[in-house]
């Protein structure tokens, strides 16, 4: 990198936007743009990370408009010129600055069923799992979401509709409903079902397209869509 | 504004791009069943209407309406193709070509024909 | 806004629209050549139960499709909730069925008096 | 005094890793009905905190060989003969009903063998395949899976909710309840409870090289002592070998290049672009944690080139296209911060990683404090001197169980409790203190203390060392007390929290050192230059810190050999030495 110094605008939500100069350096992160103006220029400025590695999901931001995890972001890949815009990520509400409440996002996720249903307990063995059949290897494609919420940021229908359960959460019902330890098949085609449903996506793509880790929503909402209509068939609507 | 310019990404304009199109057919489709509809009451209005598809805008109109129809079939076919058959996404982009060249004959046909 | 239900009926409508739409534009290729007149319209669907179904199909199914399209629009891009939004699919809905009703009726069963 | 709300509940629970969350579960299951269980932590729920970092995975004996027995008498070699016995033991009994209740009832997918039975490999000094994982982001697995059972159990939340003091009583026999910062308003609030769980991770962020996640600044720690509680093993910081160095001004710095780099053949070059760990240790590269930190440390010494401080892990010699494969996640992070790991050299540096000290606790988490109990990282005595890769999140999982059972037993026959308002101003006053000093940087006088621990109480340490450490950080920590932060704006104010974050940093590294000084012996994590021996087995004591009016005391407890002595085993006569077969 050639520029010495990044100009780094930060969106506020005291209103508006301020500029920073930020030195520019090898091996930086859009996170560490964000750390160096709170530790060096603005003490006030509000964001939130953890891990700093991609694994807690909590550092997402927009960026140039963008949602992205800032932690793993190299700056260099993001620069328009020497310049980049950070701001809170979208669709959701804000707290301060950088910093959202992500709450809406696990009410869904939890309103998606997304959690598990079992039947055996601590006293039953561990089942043999064959990890090649086919349930088994769709349930394994969704199950590395670090729960970032990029996705749910990056739709256009979360935006829209505010009932819609969103890509991470109906992409967990989907790694449930191929889960051959789980027993929530019922549970979980009504929770996807309803006015915030699974059918509210129009595979737009932009979940799958920017999901930091490369998960797939988009298809694994497909996978619902397919197995609730099955059940219309089924019930004789 | 930019922030949309930088977010958008194949997929999504294939789906502004059917949106706009079903809302625009949406919009037309009423003005088509009236003028069809004259047929009942006024024939003769009818074929003024007709008569004006002759001149090159109203053919370039007709066109469009035609091309929206097309994209948006296609469009939601290809939507459903994602949705209901299990493809892998290499497949899918192999679909979507195949009917986008589909299209393009078809067109040309009626180009043709126009 | 959309429940498994009005994504099926979308769905299905979309899906049978599909070849009658192929179906339409493989005739108007074929009707417009030599140019379009009212006589050869009615001439080719007046009386025809097959054009009355073809076309009677069609109505219903873009009645139903575009009003719970238009519907989502509404919903996503205006911000419309609640009974307005489920008053307005209906409108929409039954606005295009009358319209296009009225039209099928037009040049299958209109003027031939 | 500002406004202080008060709220109360019946179990606390402080953080929400592996033990805070698995403390909500079983608390749920064994507490009375209508009991009200409230769960605060520093970040939000399962997204903070290291059990969510776990890369390699869990440690648990299930057959095949492998024993309950095999796992502790490896987990007490590991741990130089320094651990508490009876918590190893529980350790290792209870794993195996932890990782039933983690595949069957909390729904995790672990790797599996071909034939559909788990998955295990063996970390370094582990004479079994024992380590269950999901791929190389275990702890992701784990926390996702227990997160969303506790959100969806209803639970109270206080998310954002930093602890800062606990608050006994009036006569200090019990806890009444813990002082937080809400952090998103800024504003203080009390939680009495009839018992708390304080699981907020210790995590020796304190140096200059670190692994653990950013909220963890050894709050909890620092809480136990001012409110007179013993802790044990505090020199025992375990380093891991290879932590990515990318300069000071990037968080990457200091995070985990995976142990399986060096396992599947990755080789350690030195400045003159030599491979160096033969000269340490006949296993080179494949040497225990500790042993190669010491090499890389020796040999960064040797060099002192600050231009280039670290060494090289190279990978390349086993076919780019091949790493790039195996450690796809390992490369992609890499390259995420502009380094080629599969094709060229990446430079590491030892960073510490997992800290063994901690609270003195009963095997059933219970502290010397009425109401107050203790698991996870912030519990000292499992692992003694050093801890086993797979050890950290068993232990975490374990305990916590263990404490949510215990509490939710014990909390029918306890009250609410009056908290000593003295204390409470106290505590509020200390958190306030910096509001009113005049506001500079912080972050400088946080890289000094990093750079003091790092140098003087590091990898290596001497008596000479460690009291330039002493020293190094008295003037830290009088600095802080002379820096402001704006009080202007305390809503989701991070540099507030900066500071007291470097205000516990402080307070435990100073406990650290001395606990270092402590033990004139070299075991496990901690090695003295000047007594590199491990001063007799049999003779093995524990250090234990504790508060004595302004000044920290550290005494030595001798270590019980309640389950085996040095020298012997609890396996069958005739056992394999390991059932790993060797590379
Ligand atoms: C990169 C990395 C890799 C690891 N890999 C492995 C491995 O492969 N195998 C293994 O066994 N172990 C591993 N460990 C160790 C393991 O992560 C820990 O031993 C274990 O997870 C600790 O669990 P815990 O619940 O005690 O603490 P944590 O999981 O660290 O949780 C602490 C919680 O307390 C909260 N907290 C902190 N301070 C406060 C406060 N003041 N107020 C309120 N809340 C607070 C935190 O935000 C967090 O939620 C690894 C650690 C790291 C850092
Ligand atoms: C020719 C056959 C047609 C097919 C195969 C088709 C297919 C589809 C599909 C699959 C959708 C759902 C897209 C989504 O959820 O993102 C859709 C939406 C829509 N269709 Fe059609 N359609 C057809 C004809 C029509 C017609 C004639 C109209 C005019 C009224 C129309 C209007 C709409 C509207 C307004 C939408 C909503 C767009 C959106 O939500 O993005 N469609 N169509
Ligand atoms: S699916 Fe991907 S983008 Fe969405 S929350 Fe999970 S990891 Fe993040
Ligand atoms: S971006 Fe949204 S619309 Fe569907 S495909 Fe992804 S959830
Ligand atoms: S800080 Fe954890 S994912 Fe970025």
């Amino acid at each position: 990198m050639s520029m010495s110094t990044l100009a780094v605008t930060i969106e506020r939500s005291a209103g508006g936007q301020t500029t920073f100069k930020v030195p520019a350096h090898d091996n930086q992160t859009v996170l560490d743009v964000v750390s160096w103006v709170q530790q060096n220029a603005d003490p006030t400025l509000s964001y939130r990370f953890a891990c700093r590695v991609g694994m807690c999901g909590s550092c997402a931001m927009m960026v140039n408009g963008v949602p992205r995890w800032t932690c793993r972001t190299h700056i260099s890949k993001v620069l328009e010129g020497n310049a980049v815009t950070i701001g809170p990520l979208r669709n959701l509400p804000i707290i301060k600055d950088l910093a959202v409440d992500m709450d809406p996002f696990f009410d869904k996720w939890v309103a998606a069923e997304g959690v598990h249903h079992g039947a055996l307990t601590r006293n039953d063995p561990i089942a043999d799992i064959d990890e090649s059949s086919a349930a088994r290897v769709t349930a394994n494609a969704g199950i590395e979401c670090i729960n970032c919420s990029v996705c749910y940021a990056a739709c256009d229908t979360v935006t829209g509709n505010d009932a819609y359960l969103g890509p991470a959460a109906l992409q967990r019902a989907w790694t449930l409903l191929n889960d051959a330890k789980d027993e929530g098949r019922v549970a979980i085609l009504d929770a996807v079902s309803g006015v915030g449903g699974c059918h509210n996506c129009h595979s737009m793509g932009s979940c799958t397209h920017l999901c930091p880790n490369d998960l797939d929503p988009m298809t694994a909402i497909a996978g619902l869509k397919r197995e609730t209509a099955k059940t219309v068939w089924k019930r004789g609507r | 504004m930019k922030a949309v310019i930088n977010r958008a990404h194949p997929l999504w304009l294939a789906h502004v791009l059917h949106r706009l199109s079903g809302l625009a057919l949406a919009l037309f489709l009423p003005l088509h069943f009236w003028v069809l509809s004259l047929a009942l009451t006024d024939p003769a209005r009818l074929d003024g209407f007709l008569a004006l598809t002759d001149q090159t805008v109203v053919k370039l109109a007709e066109y469009g309406l035609v091309f929206l129809l097309a994209v948006h079939m296609f469009g939601g076919l290809r939507v459903m193709a994602m949705e209901f058959l299990p493809w892998t996404a290499p497949q899918k982009t192999l679909a979507a070509m195949a009917s986008a060249l589909s299209f393009l004959i078809a067109t040309l046909f009626f180009l043709q024909a126009l | 806004m959309l429940t498994l239900r009005l994504y099926m009926l979308q769905r299905i409508t979309a899906l049978l629209m599909a070849p009658l739409v192929l179906g339409h534009l493989a005739v108007m290729i074929y009707a417009v050549q030599g140019g379009l007149s009212a006589a050869e319209i009615l001439g080719r669907t007046q009386g025809s139960v097959l054009w009355f179904v073809f076309y009677g199909l069609f109505v219903v199914a873009v009645a139903v499709h575009g009003a719970i399209g238009v519907r989502a629009i509404l919903a996503e891009w205006g911000g419309v909730r609640g009974r307005v939004l489920e008053g307005a699919m209906w409108l929409i809905g039954l606005g295009l069925f009358a319209l296009g009703a009225r039209a099928v009726w037009a040049v299958t069963f209109g003027g031939l008096t | 005094m500002p406004q202080i709300d008060r709220h109360d509940t019946d179990i606390l629970i402080l953080g929400t890793g592996g033990a805070g969350l698995f403390a909500a579960l079983h608390a749920q299951q064994t507490a009375p009905d209508g009991t009200r269980i409230t769960i605060a932590v520093k970040g939000l729920i399962g997204k903070c905190g290291c059990t969510r970092m776990v890369q390699g995975g869990y440690n648990v004996a299930l057959g095949g060989g492998d024993t309950v027995e095999r796992h502790f008498m490896d987990t007490i070699q590991g741990g130089k003969w320094l651990p508490n016995q009876d918590m190893a033991w529980r350790l290792c009994e209870e794993a195996v009903v932890r990782i039933r209740e983690l595949e069957n009832e909390v729904g995790c997918f672990f790797d599996r063998n071909p034939d559909g039975t788990l998955h295990q490999k063996a970390f370094a000094g582990q004479t079994a395949d024992r380590t269950v994982h999901k791929g190389d982001l275990t702890g992701i697995e784990i926390i996702n899976r227990l997160m969303e059972k506790v959100l969806a159990s209803g639970v109270e939340k206080l998310q954002e909710h930093r602890a800062i003091g606990l608050i006994p009583t009036r006569d200090g026999s019990a806890l009444a309840g813990v002082l937080m910062i809400d952090m998103r308003t800024g504003t203080f609030r009390l939680v009495r409870a009839k018992t708390v769980l304080m699981a907020t991770g210790g995590g020796p962020t304190m140096y200059k090289y670190h692994t653990p996640s950013g909220d963890k600044t050894m709050d909890g720690l620092a809480m136990a002592l001012r409110a007179g509680l013993q802790l044990r093993d505090m020199e025992m910081v375990q380093f891991h070998p290879t932590g990515l160095l990318a300069g000071d001004h990037t968080r990457m710095t200091g995070t985990v290049l995976e142990e399986g780099l060096r396992g599947a053949g990755g080789q350690l070059i030195n400045h003159a672009g030599q491979r160096f760990m033969f000269d340490y240790d006949q296993k080179g590269e494949r040497a225990t944690r500790d042993v190669v930190s010491r090499g890389i440390y020796a040999e960064m010494r040797k060099a002192n080139d600050p231009e280039q401080e670290g060494v090289f892990i190279s990978m390349s010699h086993l076919g780019p296209e091949w790493v790039a494969k195996k450690f796809k996640g390992m490369v992609k992070r890499c390259a995420d911060s502009g380094f080629d790991l599969a094709a060229g050299q990446v430079e590491v540096v030892p960073t510490a990683h997992y800290f063994m000290g901690g609270v003195v606790v009963d095997v059933d988490t219970r502290t010397a404090m009425e109401g107050l109990y203790v698991a996870g990282e912030d519990a000292g005595g499992a692992h003694g001197s050093n801890r086993l890769g797979g050890n950290g999140v068993a232990n975490s999982t374990v305990f916590g169980g263990i404490a949510g059972d215990t509490m939710g037993r014990d909390v029918a026959r306890m009250a609410l409790r009056d908290p000593d308002e003295e204390v409470l101003a106290a505590e509020v006053a200390r958190a306030l203190h910096p509001l009113t000093r005049k506001p500079d940087l912080i972050q400088p006088l946080r890289k000094e203390l990093q750079d003091v621990m790092w140098d003087e109480v590091g990898v290596m340490r001497t008596k000479a060392g460690m009291e330039r450490g002493l020293t190094g950080i008295a003037q830290v920590s009088d600095a802080l007390m002379d820096i402001g932060v704006d009080d202007g704006a305390l809503a989701f104010n991070l540099t507030w929290h900066d500071w007291l974050n470097l205000r516990s940093l402080c307070d435990v590294s100073q406990v650290i050192t001395r606990a270092g000084l402590a033990r004139e012996n070299s075991r496990g994590a901690h090695f003295r230059e000047d007594y590199p021996t491990d001063g007799g087995l049999e003779n093995s004591d524990f250090t234990v810190a504790q508060m004595q009016g302004d000044t920290v005391s550290v005494t030595r407890a001798p270590v019980e050999f309640t389950i085996v002595k040095p020298g012997e085993t609890v396996l069958p006569d005739g056992a394999p030495e390991t059932l790993v077969a060797v590379p």
